[in-house]
């Protein structure tokens, strides 16, 4: 069973690796069935690790506010029938008011209060060179950063130099985020070479 | 269509084909790429290296086995080199999936020298609430373990004979994937002043570096790098090794392709 | 439930080793002597919490950093009257001096901490093979607050930043116009819709991995609804392969919309906005058959991304599609950036759908973003320069307590 | 009642959510955590219009014989065999040794690892075609990115400076960068919650 299961698992990530080649029936053939056994594996495992836990359970427990959710669900399933089908929208507008106010102070202070909190920091440090020359960048980088995201205002003169700045600032990141995260993907090719070459082939060990 | 021009519109095949082959050829026919040591990481192998046969160094292994691809060949190094001078180990696990991983690869490396336990060294295990446990040793071992990992009483364990605290060890060596690495520099360090080194993760070594400069830690290890350049210090290369070596030929390759495009576009904007 | 039950399990595992110490007393040494008690106990409520917890704070004990040095910890204990028995309730390392004492708001729970009564502690200072107690701090009473002080800033911003939207779109109710600077990955979507009519190829629209209760989800609803009414205008197909099944709902209403929108409602055909499956690799090896059997002209990634953004981005480069992307998440822009041809970096994303739809109300909405920002910009150079003349003030008004 | 409820539960569920916030007192808490499980609650329940529409959309094509409606034929032998398997044993289904998770282990894990590792290959075509010194911006890009991905390779003494350079990089400059964004973002989601809120964004809930 453990080398059917090798061969199989094999034979799958030759099947995906060939789609760099070209679109060929073989990848079509593990898209397919891909999609197929990954909706089917989701909607098994939130049915037993979600729906059981959470509403089933608590029903049976006699804890009726859970009903209360439940009627939404099924408002939301009679999007099936077209002519009632508009009551979906009290399910959809429960979840999108909730989110959006919960959402709401999440950014205010995660994205908000915490970054200039943690931005307000002194521009010379005494006897530290490196550190003032440090901070000095955050500050002025962010500040400029800021500058390239106003909408209502011409990037032109010094402003649109800041601008500039800000997105030059805005680049080095990307640039270095980028090379930064080449290690982890070839790393992710390296397992599934070592899984090749090793536990299916047999060529290293 | 001009050959500079060509090399600005390679087909992008030609570059998964180096790169799966920049993955491949490494992985059958094992080389070496140069290294350069970092001074952090010579710190790390010169403070073992000076300690002296009989002396004890402390070393935590507090990662689980998801962190073990970076993590444990810095361990392994260590453990070798330690064991080679016939310095003693005193080794904790104070993550929480980690020990019975710490100790599948203390009895493979003990093996390997021929050294016992409770003599050469002492394998206390895995506590709950690490920064109790890491506070609590620096007053005594035997507060959060009064026996070893295999059930034995440390007081019968003749390496621990006289053997209370961190006054007691040369320094430590914390390899950690998570935030038990803090609580060694501010319990163990901040608190009974003992020397501390760390090996970290790749993605944590940056954060981790403003330590070295303020004197809390004497020696980083960071990552698959660090890893690799212990390995080639202490003359054993391993994993890390091996795995830097295709990260850098695959990183040239990468590299590579860069300047080949760059080369066309510069090349043939000069002849226009 | 389970990971409350393991952590007093694991509470009391170490309590057990710290019981069964002084019975080794394996070393003899003067810390059989009791260290110096803690001092000035005290107990009363917790502050800014649900009403299930006492703080208790303490002096250090003389051996605790000073003295002998021998106090690796404190146990806090809790008893119904002065007089009665004396529970542990939890312990911390030395140097530490105080303790939430805290419990669970179920009344059926275990560790269910009762609100509106009285309680009574006791702290003591722990040395390897002793330990000596406090005196009886108490009463101490629960209760629960209806306002959070620490949460005052945010509470602030909430109120100001609040009215700043509601003004500047009232202004624009009022017929003010605003100038907005043109964005490069906005004005490159009309050229994108018109080379797909010209080609005869679909438009691909991917709304990310996001679910509907994804902010940047429902901002790319919004641009998706103008989309549609060009495309419809355009009599140009687009798709919209989903990853959630409520995110396909909601698209399938705002497409539907978008039709309405530009007057051709026949047109609209449900099928082409579908659900694939919510496994994000499996999502992603769907999509990218579609953009090479469909040769999609266009394609557009707008919402929640993660890893998969560069899967799709360079597939859809070798299909030679036109790619306008935006997302909020921080990862994933550099790859955006790099491997399509327009990017909407974060809150551009946001700013997209105001652009689009020229309404007035969400440009003034936009407006108000931006006179935010500038505050928050005086802030930080106010702030930095505070810093720099180590004045603590101004940091307290940006801090938050949680 | 079209589109006024929705509107009015939208904004009352908004506004809830956000006063929660500021109030500590456990009635607050409660009602917050009721209202956390129905979202979940609809979602679990939407999972059938999900099922609805993939079964739905490769039924068609298998019916019209769409051009490669073969492969629609595999999506729905997938996604039956795994319903039937992970439901017909009750909850034992998907334990441990099961066919249906040495399904997961031997058809999902591999496929979704080796989806995972196409990134490998992207990552380079990506770099070889957008890092070129084209302008200012671009150059900036492919300097930075060099600048990182050289401190794997040996430079001998060079790697030195390199390394200080690309670790000063990541966390000075790259954390400026990363505020910005940050900050940016918060704003315009924060509008955008308000915009939903006071129902001015309402493109997400249709027309009729």
């Amino acid at each position: 069973m453990e080398t059917i299961g090798i061969w199989i698992a094999a034979l799958l990530t030759l099947g995906i690796f060939s789609f760099l080649y070209k679109d060929n029936p073989f990848y079509k053939f593990c898209e397919s069935l891909f999609v197929g056994i990954s909706a089917g594996y989701w909607f098994v495992t939130t049915f037993w690790q979600v729906f059981m836990p959470k509403l089933a359970d608590n029903l049976v427990a006699g804890r009726f506010y859970y009903m209360i959710g439940a009627i939404f669900g099924v408002l939301m399933l009679l999007r099936l029938f077209p002519k009632i089908g508009w009551l979906s929208r009290w399910s959809l507008a429960l979840v999108v008011g909730t989110t959006a106010g919960l959402y709401f102070t999440r950014y205010l202070v995660s994205n908000g209060m915490v970054q200039v909190q943690n931005t307000i920091i002194p521009l010379y440090v005494k006897g530290n060179l490196s550190q003032t020359i440090g901070n000095l960048v955050i500050v002025i980088g962010t500040f400029s950063g800021l500058i390239y995201f106003f909408f209502s205002k011409e990037h032109k003169g010094a402003f649109g130099g800041l601008a500039k700045l800000g997105i030059w600032i805005l680049m080095l990141s990307f640039g270095a985020s980028f090379g930064y995260t080449v290690m982890s993907r070839m790393s992710l090719l390296i397992g599934r070479m070592d899984y090749l070459l090793g536990t299916w082939l047999g060529l290293i060990h | 269509m001009t050959f500079y021009e060509r090399l600005m519109q390679l087909d992008r095949r030609w570059i998964y084909l180096a790169i799966a082959i920049a993955v491949i050829i490494p992985v059958l026919l094992p080389f070496k790429v140069p290294v350069y040591i970092t001074p952090e990481v010579r710190s790390v192998y010169n403070f073992v290296e000076n300690t002296q046969p009989g002396e004890i160094i402390f070393l935590a292994i507090d990662y689980d086995p998801n962190a073990m691809a970076e993590l444990h060949p810095m361990a392994k190094s260590i453990m070798r080199q330690a064991f080679s001078k016939n310095i003693k180990l005193i080794i904790s696990a104070l993550s929480q999936n980690g020990p019975g991983m710490a100790e599948q690869l203390i009895s493979q490396i003990s093996k390997e020298y021929n050294k016992k336990n409770g003599v050469d060294y002492v394998y206390l295990g895995y506590k709950p609430y690490f920064g109790i446990v890491i506070l609590a040793m620096g007053q005594n071992y035997r507060i959060p373990f009064p026996t070893d990992y295999y059930g034995t009483p440390l007081d019968s364990l003749p390496m621990m004979d006289g053997v209370r605290n961190y006054d007691d060890v040369k320094g430590i060596i914390d390899i950690g994937g998570g935030n038990i690495t803090e609580y060694w520099i501010n319990y163990a360090n901040g608190r009974y002043k003992a020397k501390v080194a760390l090996g970290v993760t790749g993605v944590m070594t940056a954060d981790y570096y403003p330590f070295l400069q303020s004197g809390q830690v004497f020696g980083i290890l960071g990552g698959l790098k660090g890893a690799s350049e212990y390995e080639r210090l202490t003359k054993r290369e391993g994993e890390a090794t091996e795995g830097m070596s295709i990260q850098t030929v695959a990183h040239l390759v990468v590299i590579a392709f860069i300047l080949i495009g760059n080369i066309g576009f510069f090349m043939s904007k000069k002849k226009k | 439930m389970r990971y409350k039950n393991l952590r007093s399990s694991l509470v009391l595992t170490f309590f057990l080793f710290f019981l069964i110490l002084p019975l080794s007393q394996i070393l003899a040494q003067d810390d059989t002597l009791p260290p110096p008690p803690p001092t000035e106990v005290k107990a009363g409520d917790t502050p800014n919490d649900n009403g299930h917890s006492i703080t208790i704070t303490w002096k250090l004990s003389g051996d605790d950093g000073a003295g002998k040095k021998n106090v690796v910890a404190y146990e806090i204990l809790r008893s119904e009257s002065p007089t009665g028995e004396f529970v542990v309730r939890g312990m911390v390392p030395a140097g530490n001096n105080t303790y939430q004492d805290r419990g669970a708001k179920e009344k059926e729970d275990k560790n269910y901490f009762p609100p509106h009564k009285d309680f009574y502690y006791k702290v003591r200072a722990k040395t390897l093979n002793s330990y000596s107690e406090s005196g009886v701090a108490g009463p101490a009473v629960a209760y629960g607050q209806w306002f959070h002080i620490g949460k005052l800033p945010v509470f602030v911003g909430t109120l100001a930043f609040t009215i700043m939207v509601l003004a500047f779109i009232s202004l624009a109710r009022k017929g003010k116009e605003f100038y907005v600077r043109p964005l490069a990955g906005i004005d490159a979507v009309d050229d994108a819709i018109g080379r797909a009519t010209e080609m005869g190829r679909p438009i691909l629209y991917i709304l990310g991995l996001g679910s509907a209760a994804d902010i940047a989800t429902i901002a790319s609803f919004t641009i998706l609804n103008r989309i549609a009414k060009k495309t419809a205008e355009h009599k140009t197909k687009i798709i919209v392969p989903c990853n959630d099944p409520i995110v396909m709902s909601v698209a399938q209403e705002t497409v539907k919309a978008g039709y309405l929108d530009a007057g051709r409602p026949d047109m609209y055909k449900e099928e082409n906005i579908f659900y694939l499956t919510s496994m994000q690799f499996a999502y992603v090896a769907a999509v990218n058959g579609i953009m090479l059997r469909e040769k999609t002209a266009t394609n557009f990634y707008l919402g929640k991304f993660y890893a998969e953004s560069l899967i799709l981005a360079e597939t859809g480069s070798v299909a030679g599609s036109i790619q306008i992307s935006g997302t909020d998440e921080l990862a994933q822009i550099p790859f955006f950036v790099a491997a399509t041809d327009f990017t909407l970096i974060g809150e551009e994303l946001y700013a997209a759908s105001a652009y689009l739809g020229r309404e007035p109300l969400l440009l003034g909405a936009l407006k108000a973003q931006d006179l935010a920002k500038a505050i928050v910009m005086l802030s930080l150079a106010l702030g930095a320069l505070a810093a720099s003349f180590h004045f603590g003030f101004f940091l307290k008004l940006f801090t938050v307590q949680m | 009642m079209r589109r006024q409820l929705p509107i009015l539960i939208v904004f009352v569920s908004g506004v809830f959510m956000i006063i929660q916030y500021f109030i500590p007192h456990e009635s607050f808490e409660f009602i917050y955590e009721y209202a956390m499980d129905w979202i979940i609650i609809i979602g679990i329940f939407a999972m059938l219009l999900g099922l609805w529409s993939l079964t739905r959309v490769s039924v068609s094509k298998v019916q019209t014989k769409a051009p490669g409606w073969g492969f629609s034929v595999m999506t729905l032998i997938g996604l039956a065999t795994m319903l039937f398997l992970g439901i017909y044993k009750g909850n034992k289904s998907i334990a441990e040794g099961t066919l249906f998770m040495d399904i997961f282990w031997n058809i999902y894990t591999p496929i979704q690892a080796t989806m995972f590792a196409l990134l490998a290959f992207y990552i380079a075509s990506a770099a070889y075609r957008a890092f070129r010194a084209r302008t200012v911006m671009s150059t900036i890009l492919l300097v930075t990115a060099l600048v990182i991905m050289l401190r794997l390779i040996p430079l001998g003494p060079l790697s030195g400076i390199n390394q200080t350079l690309a670790s000063w990089i990541l966390t000075v400059p790259n954390m400026a960068a990363k505020r910005a964004i940050w900050i940016g973002i918060g704003l315009g989601a924060t509008a955008t919650c308000l915009k939903i809120i006071f129902g001015i964004e309402r493109a997400y809930m249709g027309k009729d």
